[in-house]
């Protein structure tokens, strides 16, 4: 009763972690709160996001599966279909496509086919894109397919804080959500206090990472640590770029990237996926259509190229990088 | 694994006609006959009304009726049913009311009751789909500590699916409480079971997941009715899956808007008509003196009733509110759906209007 | 040697006939093209598209497979690396999900993955799109999955002769062809002469169906008639639409499209599937770009809602009508 | 069906230590040898590898040399491969350059080898999507009248995969020529086989496909050969595929990315170190006196030549060029990939020119 409470202060933490503790936190506050998926357990994920689940909560609340996608998300909507609230792991982007028949026929639609009686409230964790040199199949940026599919959530978080917050959101939304996280920001750094996260009150909210006026890069995810690192270098070039965190995809947050770009009259779009029906063209679709008299110049984007993923040797030329996003940036039509 | 299982019985298990029929539990038997005569009555009057374009399709159970049945009147009330599309006749059996069951089929809503109510899955259309949800649910009720057992039902086509695989392998490694129930009625639309399959018997299947398989005479309800009662009372028991086989056949065409004179002749049709799960049972409750002509005209009367009831609300035109296209996708709708609910609300706005 | 010849006369035939006709013609030219999926032999497919082809080639030909997409899909690959030239009927859009990751890591990557030493020429045939009352999972327009996949081609046919035509080619090519079959159109009519079918020399032109000056409807498949329609219509208003029919979404011919809108200065991208990661997002976020000087009004998408399809009762509301195309080019504001 | 299958072996088959012992071929069993210890090197070549930053990553098969090396030997020139992402010792084996093999895994392009030149289908990463394309394959060449048989590996995780499922049963349904290798080596990355599946063996699944399976000592080269063989030739003469379970252990990690200790004990490893795949067949060689200690040097010089080659030529850096990355998406290059194209020469250049 006397004794003094020590203040918990904010440490470095990485995304990983923060995503576990994202998890372990929901699963202390909410029994129904159940994770699974291939090597979740024991091992704690091939990433050990989930390390120490299974320790602290026993094989039943985080277990290891048989190596079946389509059974593990099948078998997390009949967990849900009874009032669980099932997290999904899967190991990597391309490994969820098993699954794809399970999510677009039945978790994307379940609510609605039943209307309202029964929504499933399953988060599903897909590790996603690619700078870390994984060899194929392991650098998919597969958003696309999750954006076009009405039913689903699809968010991602950027920042250590984000990944803590946006997926204690996920886990707590009444609907599925596909929860991109981007493996090369994994090891990513952050002051955080783990004692007490940052609560993020829902999902679909976009943020301005960074004030300027003369154009707005508009990102999410794996590309927001290098839009940044391009603002910074615009200055340079005299050009002060606002930079959009958009952290959900769907919902999409429409009227704070109209806001912006109505302010700076020029909008670059930059992901990872490829450019050809990517998440950017629905983005730039949309920007050109409300912003159609305060552009000065048309939308752009900076994205992967339209090609399978390539090998780790070259994969640096297919990224979005600083150059690629300044050279865009450059055809802005600023003499106009 | 000690307990390694046995290759599944090598005939199917039959009742009705063998001495094993002198035990038989009159009562429950009176029950099935007068569910086999409403369901008989449910399949031709859910075929006329899609005649009258009342139903926009619908896959009969003729000849399957005893599978349909026997699955649903074993199960107890917390236990859950994951029906086929085709098997809108078990959930009906099961006390559903048979418009609900026909809502997605009449071209209404997907749905047309709350699965939670009832403890009946929506209609599964993507085949084999529903397994693993079936294993998935009776895996959590296991882990909450519920008494609760699923039953999942199945075509013999279903069974080449994926599905059917990471299920039954996930139920047997969590050792669910759940039974799985292949109606193998010869056919997926038009592909018969040598195509579909080089297993001796869809029941071996079970083999090649550690769990117990077996195969009946889906025709027979009173042996239906055996094997999957002891298959839920082994889950229920903690004693982990089961496979069952019925073997059945479709009498009818796959749904309504199919030809299968294009892909079987009719002797093989009459052969199994010959075979009729509901005479099967008829027979042998009134050579033991089970069953009178009163009994007969009673489930028959009733079963009139169901159809005569059926008929009439089916005739009403369904009122649909195009608003409701939007109302369920998300718990909260986003902000393009609200804007296209906007216009959808003009648009009807303006038809009203002129 | 004296008979005269009889010269075929074009009659009318509906879009099944042709595609069957496509199939017929290929399998009697190459022996190695191979058809196979759910009820094609026996039963002619569940809509009669490949009628007579089991009994005119035999069944190792035309081959009823087990009930299993990712199976068939699968098969098609070995069948394909071996030196044949499979062509696959899904039996309906939603039920493709399942060999969706055959379809993505394998067939979509199989001839980069091995620079060039293994292409797979294999045609996926799948029936898609509403309006028919089919009950849920039968009305998927589900293209946009299929365009932001790298390495496929997507061709859709709209009218009869172009069934025949883009099939063939689709067969023909070395690449694997996606090919949606607007299964509300299997049944329209065109005169049309079996005997000697137009032939289309390859993929991934687009054509203008009609010509117009004041804006262009861009469309594909289930839509371009009612495009068309529309289009007519809107002569009681006075605006002369030009109607494009894309016919191949990848690859997608940027360039009539482009030509056209610089040409009329408006622009409606017209399609059943959903409108958010949609087809429609792609083709408006690049129109927009490259016709950025030359658009009167931003580029305007007429399109599915973003729901799960609808119960066949509420479907007509769903899907783009022509009057709510008119309502949408009347807010090209043509008072500027 | 009137040959339905048998249960398989209830115990792995065995060759080495055994009586079946005494009918070995010496020949064959001198190249088994041979290839055995340059397997062995070969891993360890490898591993070492990633330690000096030239693999990206490597799944090392030690423990499972027998398995890799006998699924080469028993096939012929005409035959194909499929293997596994961890298979690349028995491509090796088959006889392609070891650097080819490993192409992918240095990060590299994607298939180091022309599938077709060496009848070795892509490493498959996405697990058991290999196993419909070798029936696909085994298929083809069967209508087209070729003598073909399709090997097709896979690990005990993968065979929780629909893919493998819906592998199994087109091959049965069309006795095409193709067997199936499942190395049961304990694991999937950390999950252990019981909780992977409830079967008594994976080769019971067989069963419910109806054809053959067997079970085989993985870590035994004459007893894979042996069956491996029957298999093939099973196949070869139209009596349709063949499941086999090899009975094996994975004796390093997952990858050199994974860490074993957090999910086995060192007693496991050690208990396997003991029943070696290579010393099983050298201590059964040089007890009967088929080998002596200048075959072992033999058998250990070539493969020191082999490891030196492979090494030298991986030290190498390779020379990829970025503009090969818009080469091979399609036969012609779409508009799309051409401007792509442009702009990556275009930032090349200007590197350069920097
Ligand atoms: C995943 C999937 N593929 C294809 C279909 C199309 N389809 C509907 S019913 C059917 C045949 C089903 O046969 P079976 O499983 O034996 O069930 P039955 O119709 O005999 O009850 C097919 C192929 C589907 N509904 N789902
Ligand atoms: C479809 C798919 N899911 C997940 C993975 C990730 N993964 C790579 S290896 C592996 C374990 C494989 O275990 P097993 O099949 O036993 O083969 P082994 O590694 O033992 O050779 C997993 C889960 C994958 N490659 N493909
Ligand atoms: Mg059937
Ligand atoms: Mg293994």
């Amino acid at each position: 009763m006397s004794t003094v409470a020590v203040k918990p202060v904010a440490k470095p933490a990485t995304m990983a972690q923060a995503l576990g503790r994202a998890m372990r936190d929901a699963m202390a506050e909410d029994p129904t709160v159940h994770v699974m998926g291939e090597d979740v357990g024991t091992l704690g994920g091939v990433f050990r996001i989930t390390d120490g689940l299974a320790k602290e909560f026993g094989d039943d609340r985080c277990t290891d599966t048989p190596l079946a996608e389509a059974g593990i998300l099948g078998a997390a909507v009949g967990m849900a279909m009874y009032g669980l609230r099932p997290v999904v792991e899967m190991q990597f982007d391309a490994f969820a496509y098993p699954a794809f028949e399970q999510l677009i026929s039945h978790v994307a639609k379940m609510r609605n086919r039943t209307r309202g009686a029964m929504p499933l409230p399953i988060t599903i964790r897909v590790p996603y894109g690619g700078g870390i040199g994984g060899v194929e199949h392991h650098s998919d940026s597969s958003e696309a397919y999750y954006v076009a599919t009405p039913g689903l959530h699809v968010v991602t978080p950027a920042t250590v804080e984000d990944a803590y917050g946006l997926l204690r959101a996920s886990i707590a939304s009444d609907d599925p959500v596909v929860f991109l996280e981007p493996k090369r920001l994994y090891w990513s750094k952050a002051d955080w206090n783990p004692e007490s996260p940052a609560v993020v009150p829902g999902i679909g909210k976009a943020l301005v990472r960074r004030a300027g006026t003369g154009a707005t890069l508009i990102t999410y995810g794996p590309s927001l640590p290098v839009c940044l690192e391009a603002a910074e270098a615009a200055r340079e070039e005299g050009w002060d770029l606002e930079v959009v965190d958009l952290r959900s995809l769907v919902p999409f947050d429409e009227e704070t990237v109209v806001q912006s770009v109505r302010r700076t009259g020029r909008a670059v779009v930059v992901h990872e996926a490829g450019g050809f029906g990517g998440p950017g063209a629905e983005i730039a679709a949309r920007v050109s259509e409300r912003c159609f008299h305060h552009l000065e110049a048309p939308v752009l984007r900076v994205t992967g190229f339209d090609i399978p993923y390539p090998p780790p040797m070259l994969e640096k030329h297919h990224l979005p990088s600083v150059d690629r996003i300044l050279d865009t940036v450059a055809r802005l039509q600023w003499e106009n | 694994m000690d307990a390694a299982p046995l290759l599944p019985d090598p005939e199917p298990y039959r009742v009705l006609g063998t001495a094993a029929a002198d035990k038989l539990d009159p009562e429950l038997m009176r029950r099935c006959y007068a569910e086999l005569v409403r369901g008989r009555r449910y399949n031709a009057q859910a075929t006329a009304l899609t005649r009258q374009g009342r139903l926009a399709v619908y896959p009969s159970t003729v000849g399957q009726e005893a599978c349909e049945i026997a699955a649903a009147l074993v199960l107890e009330d917390q236990d859950w049913l994951f029906p086929s599309y085709r098997d809108t006749l078990a959930a009906v059996a099961r006390g559903l009311d048979p418009v609900q069951a026909l809502t997605l089929l009449r071209g209404d809503w997907h749905t047309g009751y709350d699965p939670r109510e009832h403890r009946i899955a929506p209609l599964s259309t993507p085949l084999a789909t529903q397994l693993p949800h079936a294993v998935g649910l009776a895996h959590a009720a296991r882990l909450r500590g519920d008494d609760v057992v699923a039953l999942a039902m199945v075509g013999d086509g279903g069974t080449s699916e994926g599905d059917f695989h990471e299920a039954l392998n996930f139920a047997a490694v969590w050792q669910a409480p759940v039974v799985f129930l292949v109606q193998n009625n010869g056919f997926a639309i038009s592909v018969p079971l040598a195509k579909q399959t080089a297993a001796p018997t869809l029941a071996h299947k079970a083999v090649g997941y550690g769990m117990p398989g077996r195969l009946v005479d889906g025709n027979d309800v009173a042996a239906m009715h055996e094997v999957l009662s002891e298959a839920v009372q082994r889950a229920r028991s903690g004693g982990g899956p089961t496979l069952i086989e019925a073997i059945t056949y479709r009498v009818e065409a796959h749904t309504n808007a199919d030809d299968a004179t294009r892909y079987r002749g009719d002797a093989e049709v009459e052969a199994w008509k010959a075979h009729d799960p509901v005479e099967l049972l008829e027979r042998e409750l009134t050579t033991r003196g089970l069953l009178d002509e009163a009994d007969i005209r009673a489930a028959k009367d009733a079963a009139e009733v169901m159809a005569a009831s059926l008929r009439e609300r089916m005739n009403a035109e369904p009122v649909l509110n195009p608003m409701d296209l939007f109302g369920h996708v998300y718990a909260e709708q986003t902000g393009r759906l609200r804007e296209q609910a906007e216009m959808l609300r003009a648009e009807l706005e303006a038809e009203e209007q002129s």
